[in-house]
C-alpha cells in the first residue's frame, strides 16, 4: 500500500537537490560547443584540386549535386571545368560524395548552421560559397582505405623478366575475364579520359560494357572511331590514363589493358567482322588515295571504305602498319595481332598496294590526278643524328633503323655491350630488344630519371629485364678501334641547372668529367625526321612545312584542298593514337570535301 | 502634444512592444511531422534548453505561435498540417526543418511526400540540415526572432492574401478535399 | 557454425507430413529454413507449423513482386521460440489475379500485414476486415509497391521541384561536346 | 472610506496581485528549470507570454459562452482577491472584507471552473469536455477537505471573517497552523490540487488531453485566462496565508509568506507525476479528510 | 455521470501524448476505452519503393531513416542482409565497432524512453534529465560517426571509419556518468510512489498470448519470457559478451516493462564496457566493396534480425542479381505493437493511460509505415 510507502515520497525528494547544481546547458548561441572532428556539416570543395569529374553528382541518390561551370575555371585536359554545386534542399549529409571523390577535394566541414528565410539560398557552391571552409574540414576521404573507390589496379600478368629476355615472345599476357571485369568496375565513368585521348575514344562506354559483361558491345564501341584497337590496346601511349580521376591518388584504370582485353575476345578477322559488323555504305563513286599504310593512313582507309569510298593505300614496305609494324618490337606488338587487324580491313574493302614507293614506283602527280582526294601519312622515316664525333663508325645505329631491321626478322649482332642514347620509348625499345639479342645494355640519358619521357611502366620493365639506366650523361664522342668498329662511348657527366625561364631544368656538362663506356654497339634514339622527297617541287607552295611538319587546318587539309595529311608527319606527338586521330580528322575533312557538310552529320 | 502622439508614432512604439513580446514568447506546436521531431526533445530539454528564449511547447494549435515542419510531409500529414496551421492564431510562424522542406530532400522521388513546403503553407525560416541539430534549430529560432523584431515574419499575412493560390496548390495534391474554411 | 540437425529434422518432418505439397525445401543456414508451397496448401502448412510444431510467432509476411515472372511471392516468416528456427514459407500468387487466403484467424497481427499488402500490392485476401486505407489516403494510382508503378514519374506529374538548377551539366556530355566526340547511339546506354 | 478610495485600492490590489502572481509563475518556471539541470526562461517570461497573447491579431470564438468564460474567470479571480484581506491593519488595503466573507470565498472558488465548463461546452472539443469534467471532479475532491478544514477553523475561532482570523492571530501572536495543526495539514495536502499542480494536473494533462479545457482557447482568451490564473493563484495563496499563517501587515511579509507556501507547491510539482482522476480523488479523500476530521475532533475537544 | 453513448476521441496526429505522428481513435465510455483503432500513414515515405531505385550502396543511407529514434539497428540489419546474400566477410574489428554502436544506440533509445515514459505520466523532470544526458551519448556518436542522430555509419562490408583517437576513454567516461545518473532517475521515477501506482496493473498483456500476438522485445520479456535476438540468434559477437536477459519481471504491465528497460540499460552499459575491452586495437574495419554503380549482388534472399531497444527488428532482403535491391522489407517491432497489440490491450483501460501504454510498448510510427 503506497500510502505507507515512505521511500516513495522521500526518495523522489532527492531530486530537489539538483536545484543547487550548475545546469549543464550549453547556452548556444552565447557559448558554443564545437562540433566533433568528424561532424558531417556543410560541404567544402578545394576548387583547385577538384577536377570536375562529377562522381559526387553521380553517387548522390538525392540528385543534390549539379555540375556547373564556374567563372575563372577554364576547362583543360583532365579537368572538365565544371564544379559541384550542392542543393542543400536535397542533401542528407551522408558523405558518400566525399567518400567517392577520387581527388579528395570534396569534404564536409564542421560548419552546419545555415538559416535563411529564402529557400532559393540553399543552392550552394562548396568552396566558393565558403572559401574559409578549408580549416574546418571534418569528414574527409584522406584515408584511401575508407574511400569507396578502389585505387589499386588489377595486376597484369606478365612474363617473368628472366623468361622475357630469352625471346621476342609477348611480355604482357592480357587480363583474364574476371580480372578485366574487376578492373572495368573500378572505372568511375567520368569521361575525363576522352578529352586527353587525341582520338576521343568512347572510353567510359567501352569500359562499362566490359564491366557489364558485354564484350561484344565493347568492341563495337571501340571500333566506332579506332580501326587499330588491338595495336592501341598493346602499345598506346595512353595519355588517357594520365588524366584518369583515380590517378590523382592512386593507379589509373588500366584503360589500355581493357581495350586490349576487349579486342582479344575476337580471335581472328572474321570474328571481328562478325562482332563489329559495321554498316558499310553503298559505293559513292569517290576515290581516295592514301600514301603510307601507317596508323593514320589505315584509319583514313577504313572509315572511308565504310562510307562507300574507293580507297587505295600505297605502301613502300611489304607490310602495313607503318611504325607500329617496323618501329615497335614484336614482344610488345606481335605480328599476328597486326595481321589480324589488316586482314579485317581488307575484308571491309580497303585496297593495299604494297612495295609501292611513291616518288619511285609511282609518282605523286599520278596519284594526285587519279584520285578525288589524297591523304599523306608518310610518317617519320629518318633518324636524327647524334652530332658527335665518330658517329659514322661501324656499330653505331639509329634506333628506328635498328628496330626496323630487327622487326624485319634480321638477327643483328650487337656484341655483348650496348649503349642506348636517349630516354624515350624508342630508346627503351631499343634497349630491351638489345637485351633480347643477348647484350648487356646501358641506357644513357641526359637528364634525371624522372625527366625521362618514356612510360614509367616501360622503364620499370626495362630495369626488370636488366637494362641499366645511367642518367645525366651527355655523349661527346664515339671511340673506335682500328677497324672502325665501336670500342667505347665517351660522355660527360651533367648537372641539372634550373631554367631561369621556369622550364624544366637543363643539363649542363661538368668540366673534366669525361668518362668512357666500353661497348660494342651504340644506338642513338634521340628523335626522327620526315623525308618529303617524294613530293614534287610544285606542290611545295601548297603543302607548307613548319620545322619538318606539314601544316594542316582543322580538317587535316593542306592549302591544296585535295591534299590531306596526318600522322607523325603532321603532329609533334608522334604516337599511334595521335596518328589515328589525324586520320579520323582527315576522314571527316574528306567527307566534307567530297560529299558536303550534310554527309558529315549522318554517320 | 498631439503631434508627438499621433497615430503613426504610437503605432510604431506599440509595434515594437508587441514584436518584443512576440519574439520572446514563441510557443511551438507539439506536432512531430517528420524525422526532425527527434531533435526537438534535445532542443527543449536541459542540454540546449530552448526555454531560455521563451520557447516552449503548446499542446494545441490555438495556443501555438510557431509550427515546426520537421522534415518531410506526407500528403496525408499535409492535410493535417494545413488544418493545424489554419487553426493557429495570427501572427503565426512556420519553420521548415531540413532539406525535405526546401526541395524534397532524401525523398525527392517519393510518391507520398511533398517537395516544396512553401507552395502549401508560407514558411518564415528554413533551417539547413538533415536533420538540423539543436544548435541549428536554436539558430533558426534566433533568426526567426530577428525577423519578428524587424516585422518581416509576415508569412501569415501572405497566406491570407494569397489564400486562393495556396488552396489551388493544396488541392492539387490533396485529392479528397474535405476541409473546413479558413479560420474555422 | 553449429550443426544443422534441428533444421534437417524439421525438413524431414515436413516432408513426411506434406509429401509433395511442399517443395523447394532448403536449409539456407543455421536457423533458417526455406520452403515453398501453393496458395491452396498455405493455411494447412502454417496451421501445422503453428499448432503441431510450435512455430508460434509470426515474424513477418513479406511480398516480392517478380514482375518478369508474372507472380507475387508471399513470404511468411515464422519463428520457433524454443528451437530458435526461422521458417520462411513462400507462396506464389498470380500477378494478374492476385488472391491469397486470409490468415488473420491464425495470427491476429497478420491482419495488418495483409491490409498493407492489399493496399501496396493490390493482393486480395477474401474475408479480410479492416479499413481499406491503412497507410495511404485517397490513393487512385496503381498500388505503389508494384514494380510497374514508377514513383519518379508520379512525382514529376504531381509535384514540382524548385527551379534554379536547370543549368546543371552532365560531365560526360560536356566533355564530348567540347571535344566534338560523337558517342554512338548504341553506346549511350553504357554512359553514366 | 469613500468609494474613490475603495476603487483605487481595488485597482492597486489587482495590479499588485497580477504582478506578483505572474512573477511567481516565472519564478516557478525558473526553479523547475534549475531542478531539471537547466537555466530556464527569465523570470519575467510570463509577462511576455501574456502580452503576446494579448497582441494576437485574430481570436476565434465559438459563441457567447466561449467568449464569456475567460471574463468570468478573471472577474472571479479579482473578486476573490478583493475580498481576501491582503494587509492587516492597513486602511488602504482593507478592501471588501466583511463578516462572513470566508463563506463567500468558498462559494466563489468553484465559479471559475463552472464558467470554464460553460465556455468549453461551446467549443465542442472532446478534450476540453473531458478536461472540464475532470476539473469539476477534482474540485469536489479538493473542496471537501479544504472546506472542512476551514469550517473547523471557523468553529474554533467563532468567526466567518478572514479579517477576524488575521486579527486573532496577530493579537495572540500565534498562527493557526500551530494552534490548529490538523486543519492546516488538511489544507496543505489539498493545496497542490487547488493549484492544479503537482500530482493533480489531470485537468490540463498534456499527454492525455492536449491542454484540457483550454484546448480551444487562444489569443486574447488565453491571455486573459493566464492573467486570471495568476491573480487567482495569488488570491488563494493570500487566503491560505491569512487563514493559517497569520496574515501580514506589509507587502514584503506577505510576499515572503505566500512564496514559502508556493515553494511547497512547486517542490511537490517537481517530484510528483500525475495521478489519474479517480486516484487523485481517492487520494484527496484519504489523508486530508482524516486530517480534517482530526481538526474537528480537536475543535470538539478543546 | 455515465453517458449511455460512447464519445469518440482522436488522439493525434497532432497530440502531445502520442509517440510521434500517428493517431489513435478511441471510443470512450466515461474514462474507459471501449474500442481503439490505430491510424497510421502520416509518415509514409515509401522507403521500400525508393530502395528499388537506389543501388545497394545508396540504399544504406536511407535505411537509417526508417526508425527515427533508433536508426542503427536498421543500418546493421541492412548491412548484414546484404553481406549474407553476397557472402561478404566483415573484419573483426568492424564487428566489434558495430556492437559498440548498437549498444550505444540502445542506451540512447532507453534514455529517450525514460523521457517519454515519465512525460506520459507528467513527471517532466526525468525527461529533462535523461534527454539532456542522452546528448552525451549522441556526442559520442557524433565523434565516432559524424552524425548525431542519423549515423550512416554501419554499411555493407563493415563500418565507415575507424575509432577516433582516445575515443574509448571518452566512452568509459560517459558510461560512468550515465550509470551514476541512472541512480538519480531510479530515485525519482522508480521509487516514486505515484509512478508505481500509475504503472502497476496497466496495459496488461496476457503472457500466454504474447508470443502468438507477435509481441517482441521488452514487452515480451516483461511477461517472463526469455527472448532476445542477441541470445536466440547471436549476431556479431554477442555470444562473446556476458549479459543477463531479464525474465524475472513477470507482471506484464507497464511497470514490468519499465523495470525490464531499467535493467537492460544497465546491461547495455555493461556490454559497452566489455566490447571496449575486447575490441582489437588494430585491424581493418571495412571490407571494401566494388564501385557501387556496378556492384551487383547475386540473386538470393535473407531474413536478418537485430534486437533493437523495442524488440526484434527484421529485414527481409531480396536481390534479383542486379545492382538494385529487389525488395527490402522492414519488420519493425512497432508494426505489431502499435497496431494490433495496441488496439487489443487499450480496451478497458483508462484514457489517461493511453500515452503511458504506447510509450511502454515503444510504438514508433515512422517504422510502422516506413
Amino acid at each position: 500500500m503506497s500510502w505507507f510507502n515512505i521511500k516513495g515520497i522521500t526518495n523522489p525528494l532527492t531530486a530537489l537537490g539538483q536545484v543547487a547544481k550548475k545546469p549543464h546547458t550549453i547556452r548556444f548561441p552565447y557559448e558554443e560547443k564545437p562540433a566533433a572532428e568528424r561532424y558531417r556539416g556543410l560541404h567544402y570543395n578545394d576548387i583547385d584540386y577538384c577536377i570536375g569529374c562529377g562522381n559526387c553528382a553521380e553517387i548522390c541518390m538525392n540528385k543534390a549535386i549539379d555540375m556547373v561551370p564556374v567563372e575563372g575555371i577554364e576547362p583543360k585536359k583532365g579537368d572538365s571545368g565544371l564544379r559541384p554545386r550542392i542543393d542543400n534542399g536535397r542533401c542528407c549529409w551522408c558523405g558518400l560524395c566525399v567518400d567517392v571523390c577520387p581527388t579528395g577535394s570534396l569534404s564536409l566541414t564542421r560548419e552546419y548552421i545555415f538559416v535563411s528565410p529564402n529557400p532559393e539560398d540553399f543552392l550552394w557552391m562548396p568552396g566558393i560559397s565558403n572559401p574559409d571552409g578549408k580549416d574546418k574540414r571534418s569528414w574527409r576521404s584522406n584515408d584511401l582505405n575508407f574511400s569507396i573507390n578502389t585505387y589499386e589496379r588489377e595486376k597484369m600478368p606478365m612474363l617473368d623478366p628472366k623468361e622475357r629476355v630469352k625471346s621476342f615472345a609477348e611480355v604482357v599476357l592480357g587480363y583474364e575475364e574476371d580480372q578485366a571485369r574487376r578492373e572495368a568496375q573500378r572505372c568511375l565513368s567520368c569521361g575525363l579520359c576522352t578529352e586527353a585521348c587525341p582520338e576521343h575514344m568512347h572510353i567510359p562506354e567501352y569500359i562499362n560494357a566490359i564491366a557489364w559483361g558485354a564484350d561484344d558491345d565493347s568492341l563495337r564501341i571501340i571500333y566506332d572511331n579506332n580501326p587499330l584497337p588491338e595495336t592501341c590496346g598493346k602499345v598506346c601511349t595512353r595519355r588517357c590514363e594520365e588524366v584518369c580521376a583515380l590517378a590523382k591518388r592512386g593507379e589509373p584504370v588500366a584503360i589500355r589493358w581493357l581495350k586490349r582485353y576487349a579486342t582479344e575476345r575476337a580471335l581472328n578477322a572474321d570474328e571481328i567482322k562478325e562482332i563489329v559488323n559495321p554498316p558499310i555504305a553503298p559505293k559513292n563513286g569517290k576515290t581516295v588515295g592514301v600514301i603510307g599504310a601507317g596508323p593514320a593512313g589505315l584509319t583514313v582507309g577504313y572509315y572511308l571504305a565504310l562510307r562507300g569510298f574507293d580507297v587505295e593505300i600505297y605502301e613502300r614496305n611489304s607490310r602495313a602498319g607503318g611504325m607500329t609494324m617496323y618501329g615497335i618490337p614484336k614482344y610488345r606488338l606481335p605480328l599476328e595481332s597486326l595481321d589480324k587487324q589488316i586482314e579485317y580491313m581488307k575484308k571491309v574493302g580497303v585496297k593495299f598496294h604494297f612495295n609501292t614507293e611513291v616518288g619511285k614506283d609511282i609518282s605523286f602527280d599520278e596519284i594526285y590526278q587519279k584520285y578525288d582526294a589524297v591523304f599523306i601519312g608518310v610518317g617519320l622515316q629518318d633518324a636524327w643524328k647524334l652530332g658527335i664525333e665518330g658517329e659514322d663508325a661501324d656499330g653505331v645505329w639509329s634506333a628506328i633503323h635498328f628496330l626496323r631491321r630487327v622487326n624485319e626478322g634480321e638477327r643483328i649482332d650487337v656484341g655483348n655491350r650496348v649503349v642506348v642514347v636517349g630516354g624515350g620509348n624508342t630508346a627503351i625499345d631499343a634497349s630491351r630488344v638489345s637485351r633480347r639479342l643477348g647484350a648487356e645494355v646501358i641506357m644513357l640519358y641526359r637528364r634525371r630519371k624522372q625527366d625521362m619521357p618514356a612510360d614509367w611502366e616501360e622503364i620499370e620493365d626495362a630495369e626488370a629485364e636488366g637494362v641499366q639506366i645511367w642518367t645525366q650523361g651527355i655523349p661527346v664522342k664515339v671511340i673506335t678501334d682500328e677497324q672502325g668498329k665501336v670500342k667505347a662511348l665517351r660522355y660527360v657527366k651533367a648537372e641539372m641547372v634550373p631554367d631561369p625561364r621556369g622550364g624544366r631544368p637543363r643539363p649542363v656538362p661538368i668540366e673534366g668529367s669525361e668518362t668512357d663506356i666500353e661497348c660494342t654497339t651504340v644506338i642513338a634514339a634521340i628523335g626522327q625526321s620526315a623525308d618529303y622527297s617524294f613530293l614534287p617541287e610544285k606542290y611545295h607552295d601548297k603543302v607548307k612545312m613548319n620545322r619538318g611538319r606539314i601544316i594542316v587546318n582543322e580538317w587535316g587539309q593542306t592549302d591544296d584542298p585535295k591534299i590531306f595529311a596526318g600522322g607523325d608527319a603532321v603532329n609533334r606527338v608522334a604516337d599511334a593514337i595521335s596518328a589515328i586521330a589525324d586520320g579520323y580528322r582527315a576522314v571527316k575533312g574528306i567527307v566534307r570535301l567530297l560529299l558536303g557538310e550534310e554527309a558529315l552529320k549522318q554517320k | 502634444m498631439n503631434r508627438a502622439f499621433n497615430d503613426r508614432e504610437s503605432q510604431k512604439i506599440l509595434d515594437i512592444i508587441k514584436n518584443f513580446a512576440r519574439k520572446n514568447s514563441l510557443f511551438i506546436l507539439a506536432y512531430g511531422t517528420g524525422c526532425g521531431a527527434i531533435e526537438i526533445p534535445p532542443t527543449i530539454t536541459s542540454r540546449y534548453d530552448a526555454e531560455r528564449f521563451g520557447i516552449r511547447g503548446a499542446a494545441t494549435p490555438r495556443q501555438a505561435d510557431v509550427l515546426l515542419i520537421t522534415g518531410y510531409l506526407s500528403v496525408k500529414t499535409l492535410k493535417r498540417v494545413i488544418r493545424a496551421y489554419e487553426q493557429m492564431q495570427d501572427p503565426k510562424y512556420v519553420m521548415g526543418f531540413g532539406s525535405c522542406t526546401i526541395n524534397g530532400g532524401m525523398y525527392w522521388d517519393s510518391y507520398n511526400t511533398i517537395k516544396q513546403l512553401d507552395k502549401y503553407i508560407p514558411v518564415d525560416v528554413y533551417i539547413n540540415g538533415c536533420m538540423p541539430r539543436p544548435e541549428a534549430v536554436i539558430a533558426g529560432f534566433v533568426k526567426l526572432q530577428q525577423l519578428i523584431q524587424q516585422g518581416k515574419a509576415l508569412g501569415w499575412k501572405h497566406y491570407k492574401e494569397n489564400l486562393e493560390w495556396y488552396r489551388q496548390n493544396q488541392q492539387k495534391v490533396i485529392k479528397n478535399w474535405r476541409m473546413p474554411d479558413y479560420n474555422w | 557454425m553449429a550443426d544443422l540437425q534441428k533444421e534437417n529434422l524439421l525438413l524431414e518432418v515436413l516432408k513426411n507430413h506434406f509429401n509433395d505439397k511442399i517443395f523447394d525445401l532448403k536449409v539456407q543456414r543455421h536457423q533458417r529454413v526455406h520452403l515453398r508451397t501453393t496458395t491452396e496448401q498455405i493455411e494447412a502448412v502454417l496451421l501445422y507449423l503453428k499448432e503441431k510444431l510450435g512455430y508460434k510467432h509470426l515474424s513477418h509476411i513479406s511480398c516480392v513482386d517478380w514482375i518478369e515472372e508474372n507472380r507475387f511471392e508471399l513470404v511468411y516468416i515464422l519463428w520457433h521460440p524454443e528451437d530458435k528456427i526461422n521458417v520462411l514459407v513462400k507462396v506464389d500468387v498470380d500477378r494478374l489475379n492476385p488472391v491469397a487466403p486470409n490468415i488473420d484467424y491464425i495470427w491476429p497481427q497478420a491482419n495488418t500485414y495483409e491490409r498493407e499488402m492489399r493496399e501496396m500490392f493490390g493482393i486480395q485476401f477474401p474475408g479480410l476486415v479492416g479499413r481499406k486505407e491503412l497507410i495511404l489516403e485517397d490513393w487512385d494510382d496503381l498500388p505503389p509497391m508494384r514494380r510497374d508503378f514508377d514513383t519518379l514519374q508520379y512525382v514529376m506529374e504531381n509535384f514540382e521541384f524548385r527551379s534554379g538548377r536547370e543549368d546543371a551539366q552532365n560531365v560526360r556530355e560536356t566533355i564530348a561536346k567540347r571535344t566534338g566526340e560523337e558517342i554512338p547511339e548504341f553506346a549511350k546506354k553504357y554512359s553514366r | 472610506m469613500n468609494i474613490w478610495n475603495l476603487l483605487l485600492s481595488a485597482i492597486v490590489t489587482t495590479l499588485l496581485g497580477f504582478i506578483i502572481g505572474v512573477t511567481y509563475m516565472g519564478i516557478r518556471r525558473k526553479i523547475v528549470a534549475l531542478a531539471q539541470n537547466r537555466y530556464g526562461p527569465p523570470i519575467y517570461q510570463n509577462f511576455l507570454d501574456i502580452l503576446k497573447f494579448w497582441s494576437k491579431e485574430s481570436n476565434i470564438y465559438h459563441g457567447v459562452m466561449h467568449h464569456l468564460a475567460p471574463l468570468w474567470m478573471i472577474a472571479m479571480a479579482i473578486t476573490i482577491l478583493l475580498i481576501v484581506p491582503t494587509q492587516y491593519g492597513s486602511k488602504f488595503f482593507e478592501n471588501l472584507s466583511f463578516n462572513g466573507d470566508l463563506i463567500l470565498i468558498l462559494y466563489l472558488m468553484p465559479f471559475g471552473q463552472l464558467g470554464m465548463a460553460l465556455g468549453v461546452g461551446q467549443t465542442g472539443n472532446p478534450n476540453s469536455a473531458i478536461g472540464v469534467t475532470r476539473g469539476l471532479s477534482l474540485l469536489v475532491g479538493s473542496e471537501i477537505p479544504f472546506i472542512m478544514a476551514l469550517i473547523a477553523v471557523m468553529i474554533q475561532y467563532h468567526t466567518t471573517s478572514v479579517t477576524d482570523l488575521v486579527r486573532i492571530q496577530q493579537e495572540h501572536h500565534t498562527w493557526i497552523m500551530f494552534s490548529s495543526p490538523f486543519a492546516f495539514l488538511a489544507a496543505l495536502c489539498v493545496l497542490p490540487a487547488m493549484f492544479h499542480a503537482g500530482p493533480y494536473e489531470v485537468i490540463i494533462a498534456p499527454a492525455e488531453l492536449a491542454s484540457g479545457p483550454m484546448s480551444e482557447f487562444g489569443g486574447k482568451y488565453l491571455g486573459t485566462m493566464m492573467s486570471a490564473g495568476s491573480i487567482f493563484m495569488f488570491a488563494k495563496l493570500t487566503l491560505f496565508v491569512d487563514v493559517f499563517m497569520g496574515g501580514s501587515t506589509n507587502w514584503l511579509w506577505l510576499i515572503v509568506k505566500t512564496f514559502t507556501v508556493y515553494l511547497f507547491v512547486i517542490a511537490v510539482g517537481i517530484i510528483m507525476p500525475r495521478l489519474r482522476t479517480e486516484q487523485a480523488i481517492r487520494r484527496l479523500w484519504g489523508w486530508p479528510l482524516v486530517f480534517a476530521i482530526l481538526a474537528f475532533i480537536q475543535v470538539a475537544l478543546f | 455521470m455515465r453517458k449511455q453513448k460512447t464519445t469518440t476521441i482522436y488522439l493525434g496526429p497532432q497530440h502531445p501524448g502520442i509517440t510521434g505522428n500517428m493517431m489513435v481513435k478511441l471510443e470512450v465510455d466515461g474514462d474507459t476505452i471501449v474500442k481503439a483503432e490505430t491510424h497510421i500513414g502520416y509518415l509514409h515515405r515509401g522507403f521500400e519503393k525508393l530502395m528499388e531505385r537506389r543501388n545497394w550502396l545508396q540504399s544504406f543511407t536511407i535505411v537509417c531513416r526508417i526508425c527515427v529514434p533508433e536508426p542503427d539497428p536498421n543500418e546493421e540489419n541492412y548491412a548484414r542482409g546484404v553481406e549474407e546474400i553476397e557472402g561478404r566477410e566483415v573484419p573483426e574489428k568492424a564487428r566489434w565497432i558495430r556492437m559498440l554502436v548498437l549498444e550505444l544506440a540502445r542506451i540512447q533509445a532507453y534514455l529517450l524512453w525514460y523521457g517519454g515514459q515519465s512525460a506520459s505520466v507528467g513527471l517532466y523532470t526525468i525527461g529533462q534529465w535523461s534527454i539532456g544526458d542522452r546528448n552525451y551519448v549522441l556526442d559520442l556518436f557524433e565523434e565516432l560517426t559524424g552524425g548525431r542522430v542519423y549515423h550512416m555509419y554501419i554499411w555493407p562490408g563493415g563500418v565507415r571509419r575507424d575509432l577516433p583517437k582516445g575515443f574509448k576513454d571518452r566512452v568509459y567516461k560517459v558510461m560512468d556518468y550515465i550509470e551514476k545518473r541512472l541512480d538519480d532517475y531510479d530515485r525519482l521515477l522508480f521509487d516514486n510512489a505515484i509512478f508505481q501506482k500509475r504503472a502497476q496493473g496497466v496495459g496488461y498483456i496476457p503472457p500466454e498470448k504474447a508470443i502468438e500476438w507477435g509481441v517482441v522485445g521488452p514487452p515480451l520479456r516483461a511477461t517472463g519470457t526469455k527472448s532476445d535476438v542477441r541470445i536466440d540468434e547471436p549476431y556479431e559477437f554477442y555470444d562473446q559478451v556476458e549479459f543477463v536477459v531479464p525474465d524475472f519481471y513477470k507482471t506484464s504491465d507497464v511497470w514490468a516493462r519499465a523495470l525490464v528497460r531499467r535493467f537492460e540499460i544497465r546491461q547495455a552499459i555493461n556490454i559497452v564496457r566489455q566490447v571496449l575491452d575486447k575490441m582489437p586495437e588494430k585491424g581493418p574495419v571495412w571490407n571494401k566493396i566494388p564501385n557501387p554503380h556496378k556492384w551487383r549482388i547475386p540473386r538470393g534472399d535473407a531474413y536478418v534480425k537485430t534486437e533493437s531497444a523495442r524488440g526484434e527488428f527484421g529485414y527481409y532482403v531480396v536481390s534479383d542479381g542486379s545492382q538494385f535491391p529487389r525488395r527490402v522489407h522492414v519488420r519493425g517491432p512497432a508494426y505489431v505493437h502499435g497496431i494490433t497489440l495496441l488496439e487489443k490491450i487499450l480496451v478497458g483501460q483508462n484514457i489517461s493511460d493511453v500515452s503511458m501504454i504506447m510509450n511502454s510498448l515503444g510504438t514508433c510510427p515512422p517504422e510502422m509505415e516506413r
